[in-house]
């Protein structure tokens, strides 16, 4: 394949228009079906039993009079899901996370699991079910995990990454370290030094659908999953691998997914709908309540960071520094690693250090949440920068200007940056109305600035021209925010027709090659090169139709707005081929006309943002006002203009909801105390102002019309724009989130106090 | 458990259904009678993905009995588009992209389907604590206040 | 002969290393005389490793090539949301 | 499982009294299907009161008002004569969850779910509101105060109803209000609130007055003290500190996942100052 990415400037007829989205109608008709909404015949209902304590060793588990229980088809624990990992130890913690084996732990654990004729039947024999814990010592908190004293979770985990072996085992399951220059000697040159302690709570990616799926297992040995994901192909491997299939006889379908955020990147309770249907020989329907998707599904981490910044009186910083210590449940991640990673990623350093400790707690999994482990860092370094030019006496803005990076900046987790937004959006920000809006009472405005990688990834396209010249679209990444109308504008785009003429479709596992999920804010960056590529595999077939039909040399054939075109004086006459004219032809011509694409999107362009928020605190109460919300982000080129103002403000809601109100909430016995919507409070409608966006487009080298994803990076600023306003507006510095209000006033009273 | 005979009307339809005495007319709509544009983000009345009109009332269906629709009239998303031409809400969430991943969206528009209906002429604040009972966890809401706002613009022209 | 930087924990399994000499002209061959030469790293390269050429982020596409004195950090392979 | 629509207060209270495993009333059911949904009831028999004519009206009567059990919250802020003379019950019964709730729970509900931080019971005990309970034994009326008795706990026996809520009928210069605390601006439960109802001489001095506060202690507690420090006052603002202080003392709220114990006192304190002040305003008072 020679399929080349490079940017090169052009004048877009498509691509840059928002016209409405191809899945749109069904979604305003209730005809879209999402994870729960299919049925099949002689479906069973799966049901889930969980462990109520935070930690505790499975003695015995009887399922016996479950099973005698009429209408009760199939019971099953972790002896049904045999260790088939063959020592890729983060699938046996998928799978020991699906169905716990030895150890329950965490609070909402699945410990077994039955498939029963309708819900009633499978809620009773849940109770039906005996198991038999014996109880040991928990611990959830971040830092009391790491203590020596704490409990140990897995007694065969061992630090990572530090320069002598450890002798004894230890909820850390590893250390990483990020940085250049000497930040020791750096301190020394600066002439004001900000150094605090932060701690952010856990949240959920709160998607409003619950987990789903309908599984099929034949006797044959093939199977079919129906399921809501960010990533069918994932689910496929996972699955199959866990269940000892072939993949290729795993069938899965992408259902409309209801909402992901990276909390539907890895399988839950498939595994478990599959074993239950193998066992009883019919199809399952698994569901996750509400309560099960907080208990057992999902959250980012938990964190604690230490931040130090140094700067001179001229408002350079001369050295910074970060320990990010980050929860990862009772499983190892890389959360802190990506914490520190982050942390410094807006800035021009010459000394800079990050050191990112991954902690073992009795909590759920932790999952991706939407640009993972960005947010929690940047509140901490976004505060300290704040905090850093207030004494300094500098604007916050010019501040961060003076010390952005810019192409050619080593980037604080080590590679050289290319072109990129930071600085563009911090001079939009100085620029824009809003920072000139009036404030009152009790009112203060906070900024913050935001960064995120972004991926590529494994991609496979199909693009098929009907005989009557529309064009099918197949994508193999799930569309989880409108992706099917941004990659239909780039293959009308490429091909030079009408947006209506193209119809996307992501389809399932057997249709269609690997690609890897929806994730990394790489949907649209990674499809739409795919896509730009099948595009033009099509052209070249199309021009040699063409040819054909005018029994002309290939070569003499251009493609131009949608129309085989004969360049050349000797064909003048010829006049142009529109697509459907060949389209038409194509059964005599050499039949259908198709292009196809498989390739690695690499190269997507790291992100930028940078926010400005207005709050308004009540002092009486600590209870907290958002009033104006603007977000400014680069993204590379805006495909779809409404679905990229849509990410954003998408993800500043997400952010700010973080900042005020959401947490996982911890009772002294490990169990989770706000497992609903009730008590984990997402934001709702009033508690929102308009969110203003401003697009800005730096073209990504790597991608042929610029594009960078634009998914993440909006949740990255806020914790910090918040915390900054509400400093700015009741005089207190709050170092903890959620800042709700009980945190807010125990803080103006201990600043009243002295 | 005796199944209860229930006689309703939905979507403008005599409807008759047996359901079990404790079962939700959610579950009805969405399983005995494949209304599964009401989704179930909660089951407890927290997210408004169920909402649904009943005798001219917004309420939640997962927090009704199925046996409770007796003799009265519900509406779903499904009735709200007249044969091929969609409801002004719908037309307009289409036009401002008032939904992302549209888990939530038949919940939206029932809820501001009886929101105008009430108040034909809402400002934005009316419209924010009119939809304060149905969760998006997309959008960040914006583009569907607009959506409301435009919709009731057309809707009082018509 | 590219010289790579190896960060997060990958130093640590290189026996303490921060940067490396390799000859190898693309990321494949780059692997493979790592895991030889280190064989500390050949379980987290299993687990995926990204490689940085010039500012550039590549996860999959081992047969990018390296050119002369470009600059390669091996980076630890994220997760996204 | 059972489920029955009786006709008649009389049918349903026999079929409750004569019932032999848990019986359960569904009015609005707002509680009672979160409760069954959750697994923590399984109830063998649910009587739906909806159907019974006289439960489902708001009546204005010769001594006030009497509101229905089976009357859904949101129909309360549609009466307009209640509305003028209760604003400060209707705001707290229109506080209640989602306006897709408010469709379905009502105040009687709201009062027999016995929660410490039930929105409609401070203002309703602030109004000094009885209950009309039907049973066996026949009618009696209560105060709502004396109904909950602890969390999820009242003081009705079996087979009895409430069948209404009374409340007075308003005396000249009169006011009352609600307030609570939530950290979002809908869908919460309350933090903490306060009621507060008063009734004013011509120069504005404060002659009556009631004060409830909610999610303060295991029942709603109305604090005679805090009435104390307003009456025979005009609320200046020596007075409304007076009362800020009391409800601070007379809080006795527990740390929970909603809020501190700490927080709850010092805002309980605030919320019924300003609760005070807008039922003072809405007493004519200036």
């Amino acid at each position: 394949m020679n399929f080349d990415p490079r940017y090169s400037t052009r004048n877009f007829a498509s691509v840059g228009t928002r016209p409405i989205r191809p899945d749109g109608v069904d979604k305003v008709t209730g005809r879209a079906r999402y994870g729960a909404d299919f049925n099949m015949a002689g479906q069973l209902v799966g049901r889930v039993l969980r462990s109520p304590h935070a930690h505790a060793t499975i003695r015995k588990i009887d399922t016996s009079k479950a099973e005698k229980l009429p209408g009760v088809k199939a019971v099953i624990t972790a002896a049904d899901l045999p260790d088939l990992t063959d020592g890729d130890a983060a699938m046996y913690d998928i799978l020991d996370n699906c169905m716990a084996r030895t150890k329950a732990l965490y609070d909402g654990h699945a410990v077994a699991a039955v498939a029963a004729v309708d819900v009633r039947t499978a809620r009773q024999a849940l109770k039906l079910i005996e198991v038999d814990y014996e109880l040991l010592p928990h611990v959830t908190d971040v830092d009391e995990a790491m203590k020596h004293s704490a409990p140990l979770i897995n007694d065969a985990i061992f630090t990572e990454g530090l320069e002598e072996k450890p002798v004894k085992p230890s909820n850390v399951t590893k250390r990483s370290q990020f940085g250049h220059g000497d930040v020791h000697q750096g301190f020394g040159h600066a002439d004001f030094i900000v150094e605090r302690s932060f701690k952010t709570e856990q949240t959920h990616q709160g998607y409003i659908e619950p987990h789903a799926c309908v599984a099929s297992v034949s006797s044959d040995g093939t199977a079919d999953l129906w399921v809501c994901t960010q990533g069918h192909f994932v689910y496929r491997q996972h699955c199959a691998q866990l269940l000892g299939m072939e993949a290729s006889k795993l069938r899965v379908t992408s259902s409309e997914i209801g909402g992901g955020f990276g909390g539907k990147t890895h399988v839950w309770a498939e595994p478990v709908a599959l074993a239950l249907s193998r066992k009883a020989g019919r199809p399952v329907k698994l569901v996750m309540t509400r309560d099960e998707v907080f208990r057992a599904s999902g959250p980012t981490s938990a964190t604690s960071i230490d931040v130090k910044i140094g700067a001179r009186k001229d408002g350079t910083i001369t050295a910074a520094e970060a320990t990010l210590r980050y929860s990862c449940g009772p499983y190892p991640g890389s959360w802190a690693e990506i914490g520190a990673m982050t942390a410094f990623a807006c800035y021009r350093l010459e000394n800079v250090k990050t050191v990112g400790y991954e902690v073992l707690v009795n909590r759920p999994k932790t999952a991706a949440y939407r640009a993972p482990s960005a947010p929690m860092a940047a509140f901490a370094v976004e505060s300290a920068v704040d905090e850093l030019a207030k004494e300094i006496g500098m604007d916050p803005v010019d501040f961060r200007i003076k010390n952005a990076a810019q192409e050619g900046t080593r980037s604080s987790y080590g590679p050289v940056y290319g072109p990129i937004g930071i600085g563009p959006t911090l001079e939009a920000v100085k620029n824009h109305p809003h920072m000139k809006a009036p404030l009152g009472k009790n009112q203060g405005r906070g900024m913050a600035c935001g960064f995120w990688f972004n991926f590529g990834g494994q991609t496979c396209t199909d693009l098929n021209i009907g005989m009557d010249g529309s064009v099918s679209l197949a994508v193999g990444t799930v569309d989880v925010g409108g992706s099917r109308a941004s990659l239909s504008l780039v293959a009308a785009e490429e091909l030079g027709i009408a947006y209506e003429q193209v119809k996307a479709i992501v389809a399932d596992t057997s249709s269609l090659g690997y690609n890897d999920m929806t994730d990394g804010s790489r949907g649209t960056f990674s499809s739409s090169m795919a896509t730009i590529s099948a595009a033009r595999n099509a052209i070249k077939i199309l021009r040699e139709r063409a040819a054909q039909m005018w029994d002309i040399a290939v070569d003499d054939v251009v493609w131009e707005q949608g129309h085989a075109v004969a360049k050349g004086e000797k064909h003048g006459n010829l006049g142009k081929l529109s697509l459907k004219e060949i389209a038409a032809a194509s059964g005599t011509t050499g039949g259908p006309i198709a292009g196809h694409s498989e390739l690695v999107a690499d190269g997507a362009g790291v992100s930028f943002a940078t926010h400005i928020c207005d709050i308004e605190v009540d002092p009486e109460t600590g209870a907290t006002r958002v009033l104006r919300y603007t977000v400014v982000q680069d993204a590379g080129k805006a495909v779809h203009p409404t679905y990229v103002e849509g990410q954003y403000q998408g993800g500043a809601a997400q952010g700010i909801g973080w900042a005020l109100n959401e947490e996982y909430i911890y009772g002294k016995d490990g169990r989770l105390q706000n497992p609903g919507f009730l008590d984990y409070r997402i934001p709702v409608c009033s508690d929102l102002p308009m969110i203003d966006t401003q697009i800005l487009e730096i073209p990504n080298p790597n991608h042929p019309y610029g594009v960078r994803g634009v998914g993440e990076t909006s949740i990255v600023p806020p914790l910090a724009a918040i915390a900054n306003a509400v400093s700015n507006a009741a005089g207190v510095r709050m170092a903890h989130i959620p800042m709700s209000p009980p945190r807010i006033l125990a803080a103006i009273e201990a600043e009243r106090a002295g | 458990m005796a199944g209860v005979a229930v006689s309703t009307t939905i979507n403008g339809d005599s409807v008759e259904y047996l359901c079990q005495p404790d079962e939700t007319l959610l579950d009805v709509l969405r399983d005995r009678l494949g209304l599964t544009g009401v989704k179930e983000g909660c089951g407890t009345g927290d997210c408004g993905a169920c909402s649904i009109i009943l005798d001219d009332r917004l309420v939640c269906s997962c927090l009704v009995l199925g046996a409770e629709a007796e003799g009265r009239r519900v509406e779903t998303v499904e009735g709200m588009a007249h044969g091929d031409s969609l409801h002004p809400l719908q037309q307009k969430f289409l036009e401002h992209a008032a939904l992302q991943c549209g888990i939530c969206t038949p919940g939206f528009l029932i809820a501001a389907k009886d929101l105008l209906a009430k108040n034909p002429d809402p400002t934005e604040e009316e419209i924010r604590f009119g939809l304060a009972g149905n969760l998006c966890r997309c959008t960040g809401y914006d583009k569907i206040v607009r959506a409301v706002q435009d919709a009731a613009n057309v809707m009082k022209g018509a | 002969m590219v010289e790579v930087t190896l960060w997060g924990s990958l130093g640590a399994a290189a026996g303490g290393k921060n940067k490396v000499e390799i000859e190898a002209k693309d990321i494949r061959e780059l692997f493979r005389k790592l895991a030889e030469q280190y064989p500390g790293i050949e379980p987290l390269i299993d687990r995926g490793i990204a490689v940085a050429i010039d500012g550039t982020i590549y996860r999959d596409t081992w047969s990018k090539e390296l050119p002369k004195g470009s600059e390669i950090f091996l980076l630890p392979r994220l997760a996204g949301g | 499982m059972r489920y029955i629509r009786p006709l008649s207060i009389e049918d349903a209270v026999g079929l409750l009294a004569g019932s032999t495993g848990t019986a359960a009333i569904l009015a609005g059911g707002s509680d009672l299907l979160v409760r069954m949904k959750g697994g923590f009831v399984e109830p063998d028999l649910i009587v739906d009161i909806k159907a019974i004519e006289a439960l489902s009206e708001i009546r204005e009567t010769a001594d006030g008002f009497s509101i229905g059990a089976a009357v859904p919250c949101a129909v309360l802020g549609e009466s307009t004569a209640l509305k003028k003379a209760w604003p400060g019950v209707v705001e707290a019964a229109k506080l209640i969850g989602s306006k897709q709730v408010q469709g379905r729970c009502t105040i009687t509900g709201n009062l027999c779910n016995a929660s410490p931080a039930a929105d409609s019971v401070p203002a309703l005990v602030a109004a000094g509101a009885r209950a009309s309970v039907v049973g066996p034994g026949g009618r009696r009326t209560i105060p709502v105060g004396s109904v909950p008795t602890g969390p999820g706990k009242t003081s009705l026996a079996k087979g009895e109803i409430i069948e209404a809520i009374l409340l007075d009928k308003r005396a000249p210069r009169s006011g009352d209000a609600y307030l609570r605390f939530i950290p979002r601006t809908e869908m919460d439960i309350a933090v903490v609130s306060a009621g507060v109802n008063l009734t004013l001489d011509e120069r504005g001095v404060v002659t009556a007055a009631r004060v409830a506060l909610g999610a303060a202690a295991p029942t709603v507690l109305l604090v005679e003290e805090a009435a104390e420090a307003i009456i025979g006052r005009t609320l200046d603002e020596a007075a409304l500190e007076r009362l800020a202080k009391v409800c601070f003392g007379a809080c006795r709220p527990i740390d929970d996942k909603r809020g501190t114990i700490e927080f709850r006192r010092k805002v309980a304190g605030v919320l019924a100052k300003r609760a005070a002040t807008t039922a003072y305003a809405r007493a004519g008072g200036k």
